[in-house]
């Protein structure tokens, strides 16, 4: 595992991306090593409300002159989001990360990864197809928002797949854009037609993590699914944030995830 | 200025006083990447039970203001594989060790001490009685006077090492069970587990944890956790404490002291900040040399009162 | 859609759900200009005692994370000069007035009922039992069952209005005392009052308050008053309950009447935000219309459990 | 008493006065009647740390084209100043008063009110000044701080001293500026001197209010403290900041003060 720090970052950047996502970009001084997937826990606010920190996968990781960017897109939901909305650029922020493990990235020449997103699960998935796009290994993306408002950050999501002459396909759950209905159902028409993959790796909503988790174990694929369960600590303590896996056994999966490969999980991932 | 920052509770000398909370540090090297825990008073382990535990089915935790439920269920990896995983690197860091034991019988609680001490590396032991007697039909042993002075007994018999006993808030009778604990051969007691609390999701209509009830941390609870330290005190005032509740920062540990307390444990703070007890060890220094305190034993009980 | 917001505590309707709590909002003119009383649900008034009491020493109150501890010790301007000063205008206005009752001998407490009796406007009488009993030798009222029964007993004569219960979390037997008040004659509870806290000061190493022991009151302790509203309303399904303790929002209003209260009270929420009564009305009104519920009262006691 | 309203207000400028000392103005778009002496209940921070707002002493108030400027000196000394002096420009501040009563400022033609500060007690003590230049009302001003650097706005109280011919006294405890030593003893020694003042009107540290108390009683003079406990509610509801009487009540001073009579208050203030 890369080593954790409690990092003393300050605010670069927070802009809106949908109306409902934004964008939130944190300067820290030192080199991060990160891989898609991962995660970082950040303090909402100086004092105690909220008390705890909260989990955000990063989108990116890039060096500047000054440091570090670490690139993060957030809903707001709640109050912690709703805080880390109003931050000022300069604004310290204390993140502890990278935390957990990532998704399996590597494969064959002549291999393809399905790279699939829904809503605000984005984030670790375009950080996968920018570092796959570098790499030159080959993948789809599918991209799934309720309309064709929340979709973003187009363009850079095309660009990477261009990178391998991977596609693109958007999916709107109104049909405001790109094909209309789910993910899982663009990713099933690939499939049927014959599209090959050597393993699904996602990150989005729990129906359609459990949605694509059906759909590759009916079809022999690999899938990794990025799990979000509620967290206290995020470093393995606290044991809030278990997970059940298919043996039965209960792991938490701020260190054993957040992402499980399907077939470890307890079957309602699947069934 | 240079404070001395050793202590003792009871017969155990410690470098300073802060210790990690049962269940909050893991089984003590989870965390000495980002809090090295032999520059520590000491841990306290997750409570360990005879044989693995699975622990509830989640949501096990929940956000409240300034503190946190949870419903871990005394999930562990069992005094088996902590005695071979675990406490051999912890012995080896120098780390003082105080193993939290339970079980669902005295027989229990004496198996997990018994396998400990066969190994070198445990400083101490502390029950934790805030969890259900399987044979008394359910009732907790910390709840009941008779039951934990007979529990207290039955693992003092087991081992020649400080034992200290960990009462519930939610008892009857906080003083008549520390009593209790301390005529059944306690060497010290620790104080306070959770508040039994609950949080509901008012969209669902169902309790927010699965288990519907669990126990309140954090913050929030310190002023509680204090009072009682301060009771206890009053009453058993030759029983050595050590505090525990809500404690974020070096000044909080400086009023469990004066409330009575010989050490402190750091619980939910860890989990807003993995460094919380150097942080905390570090903010009690600068307390300590603020005051003119040469010795951070002055402050153990030194409440003026009554007021 | 509108949600018909109206409620009944027993025998007593009430406009909707939300009261304010005794001690936070004065005899219930003091904030009109903030929060009319005449919207709320009702008023309870701050503890009365046959004769007006001067209360502690500064200092009484100290803010702690997300709560504060108070010791005001019972001031009050006295039964007569709040029936003859306050009352008239209160019942002018229309407001839905609750008596807070306390005194240190059931005789005390029956003295402030028959004096309220003489007048027009009363609705209801609360009585707080959170006070010692001085011919009992100064154990609290709420902390003895049989002691609270013939307490309640007393008071139940004294009147045919609506007799309500406060219960202390502090009560070594919370559901002992709730049915022992129900025996003695409640028409409801109500809970929760403040649990017993303290602060120190570590430099001056003495009790910030000058009492030393306080009350928490707050968001802090609002999950152990949902868990032991919960826990009374399972006990005791049929007897209505009021559900105090940390509200802050119209959600925890949601909160409390899932877990078996039939209304609130708003109390330190007040000091935050003088109009906070109505403030949680209207969130609680906005809630139940975005849930689509038609009436308030299906939320009471609605809770799924087991989970 | 002049109405309580709770307004909703937006900072408009915070700025250092001194190493410990800051300027807040809050803009409100209604119109505020206030009297030097009054204060408000400000909200720290949106949330619940910390829970209850806190009391500070107007230190004036004007109308500008937008609205009304109320300004506040703050010193920080713990969470909840600390908060406010960080906040920008244009942030939202819930902003409750004004509330208690005011220094008794009438006076008739020929006679003279000593106005004495000492430390953050300035900001009331600032406004009386200017609100009784404004009348053409005779004081002299009596104002004291540690060191020269924790003086401030000496221009604006010279300015206001001189429109009535009134003296400005500057102390300081450790003699680098004005004349050394206590407010009080200034006061004495202009006593001594044979000035005569119809009223002593005080905001300060309590060592200073009760110097002033003794030497008041002593010289037959009248006094009005402004005292600072403790307060939760502020509008008289929680009885948490009482303050003991002459005749033993205890009073609330959100409500019957926080400016007091000397004569009414418990002999602790004049012994
Ligand atoms: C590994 C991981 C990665 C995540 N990545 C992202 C991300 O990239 N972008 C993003 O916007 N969000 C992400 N989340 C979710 C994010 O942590 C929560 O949205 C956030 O904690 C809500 O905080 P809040 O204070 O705004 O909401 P709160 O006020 O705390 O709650 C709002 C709602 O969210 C629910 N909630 C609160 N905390 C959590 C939690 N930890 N997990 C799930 N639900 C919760 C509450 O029950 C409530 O319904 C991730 C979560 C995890 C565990
Ligand atoms: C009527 C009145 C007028 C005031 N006017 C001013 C003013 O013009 N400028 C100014 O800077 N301050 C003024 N104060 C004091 C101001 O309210 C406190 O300094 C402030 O509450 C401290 O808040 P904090 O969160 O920064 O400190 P905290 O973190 O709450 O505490 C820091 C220290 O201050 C003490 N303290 C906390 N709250 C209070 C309180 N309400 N009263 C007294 N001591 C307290 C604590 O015990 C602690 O020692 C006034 C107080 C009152 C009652
Ligand atoms: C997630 C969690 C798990 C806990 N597990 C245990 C445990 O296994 N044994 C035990 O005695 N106490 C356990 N506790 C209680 C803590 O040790 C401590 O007594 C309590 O949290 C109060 O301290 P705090 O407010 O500093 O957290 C646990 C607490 C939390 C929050
Ligand atoms: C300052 C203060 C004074 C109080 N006075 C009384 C009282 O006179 N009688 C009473 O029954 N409860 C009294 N209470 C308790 C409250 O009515 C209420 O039960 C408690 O504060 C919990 O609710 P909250 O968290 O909403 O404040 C008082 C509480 C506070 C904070
Ligand atoms: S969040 Fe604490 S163990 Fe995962
Ligand atoms: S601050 Fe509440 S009564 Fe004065």
């Amino acid at each position: 595992m890369i080593a954790r720090r409690d990092l003393a970052a300050r605010v670069a950047i927070v802009e809106d991306l949908t109306p409902t996502c934004f964008r939130l970009e944190l300067l820290c001084c030192e080199p991060v090593a990160a891989s898609p997937g991962q995660f970082a826990m950040l303090r909402c606010a100086p004092g105690l409300d909220p008390l705890l920190r909260r989990a955000f996968s990063l989108a990116g990781v890039r060096s500047t002159g000054d440091g570090t960017i670490v690139e993060m897109h957030l809903k707001e939901v709640g109050r912690g989001t709703a805080l880390l909305r109003r931050l000022a650029p300069g604004a310290p922020v204390a993140m502890l990360g990278p935390l957990g493990n990532g998704f399996t990235l590597g494969i064959a020449p002549g291999q393809r990864l399905a790279l699939v997103a829904g809503g605000i699960g984005l984030p670790p998935v375009l950080f996968a197809a920018e570092m796959l796009a570098a790499h030159g290994s080959a993948f789809d993306l599918f991209v799934g928002a309720s309309t064709a408002g929340e979709l973003y950050e187009v363009d850079r999501l095309a660009a990477a797949a261009a990178v391998v002459g991977g596609e693109l396909v958007l999916c709107t759950d109104d049909g405001s854009r790109g094909e209309p209905g789910f993910v899982t159902a663009a990713l099933q028409r690939r499939l049927d037609a014959g599209r090959a993959y050597v393993r699904a790796l996602a990150c989005g909503p729990d129906p359609m993590l459990q949605a694509l988790g059906r759909l590759a174990t009916a079809r022999g694929l690999e899938a990794e699914l990025s799990l979000e369960e509620p967290m206290a600590c995020g470093v393995g303590v606290c044991l809030g944030c278990v997970v059940e896996l298919e043996d039965g056994r209960l792991v938490p999966s701020c260190k054993e995830g957040p992402v499980f490969p399907v077939s470890r999980l307890a079957a309602r991932w699947r069934a | 200025m240079t404070t001395d920052m050793s202590t003792r509770v009871g017969a155990l000398s410690l470098a300073n006083p802060i210790l990690t909370a049962s269940g909050t540090f893991g089984y003590g090297l989870d965390l000495a990447d980002l809090c090295p825990p032999e520059r520590l008073g000491g841990i306290v382990t997750k409570g360990l039970s005879p044989q693995p535990r699975r622990g509830n089915t989640p949501p096990r935790i929940v956000e409240t203001a300034a503190g946190m439920i949870n419903a871990i269920g005394l999930q562990n990896i069992g005094v088996e594989a902590f005695c071979r995983d675990v406490l051999p690197e912890l012995d080896a860091r120098g780390v003082t060790v105080v193993v939290n034991v339970f079980g669902e019988s005295p027989a229990a609680y004496r198996e997990v001490m018994a396998r400990c001490e066969r190994e070198r590396g445990v400083a101490a032991y502390e029950l934790n009685v805030s969890c259900p007697n399987v044979s008394a039909g359910g009732m907790e042993f910390g709840h009941d006077p008779a039951l934990l002075a007979s529990l207290t007994a039955a693992c003092r018999a087991e081992t020649a090492k400080p034992l200290w006993v960990k009462l519930s808030p939610n008892a009857p009778d906080l003083i008549g069970t520390g009593k209790a604990a301390v005529d059944g051969g306690a060497d010290a007691l620790t104080l306070i587990n959770t508040l039994r609390a609950m949080a509901i999701d008012a969209v669902q209509r169902r309790p927010v944890l699965q288990r519907g009830f669990g126990g309140l941390s954090g913050p929030a609870i310190k002023p509680i956790a204090l009072r009682m330290v301060w009771e206890v005190h009053w009453a058993l005032p030759s029983t050595p404490l050590v505090g525990i509740g809500g404690i974020e920062t070096g000044r909080d540990v400086a009023e469990f002291l004066l409330a009575g307390a010989s050490a402190v444990q750091v619980g939910t703070a860890v989990f807003r900040d993995p460094a919380a007890p150097l942080r905390i060890l570090g903010e009690l220094e600068r307390f300590c040399a603020g005051e003119g305190i040469t010795a951070v034993g002055e402050l153990i009980g030194g409440l003026q009162w009554p007021c």
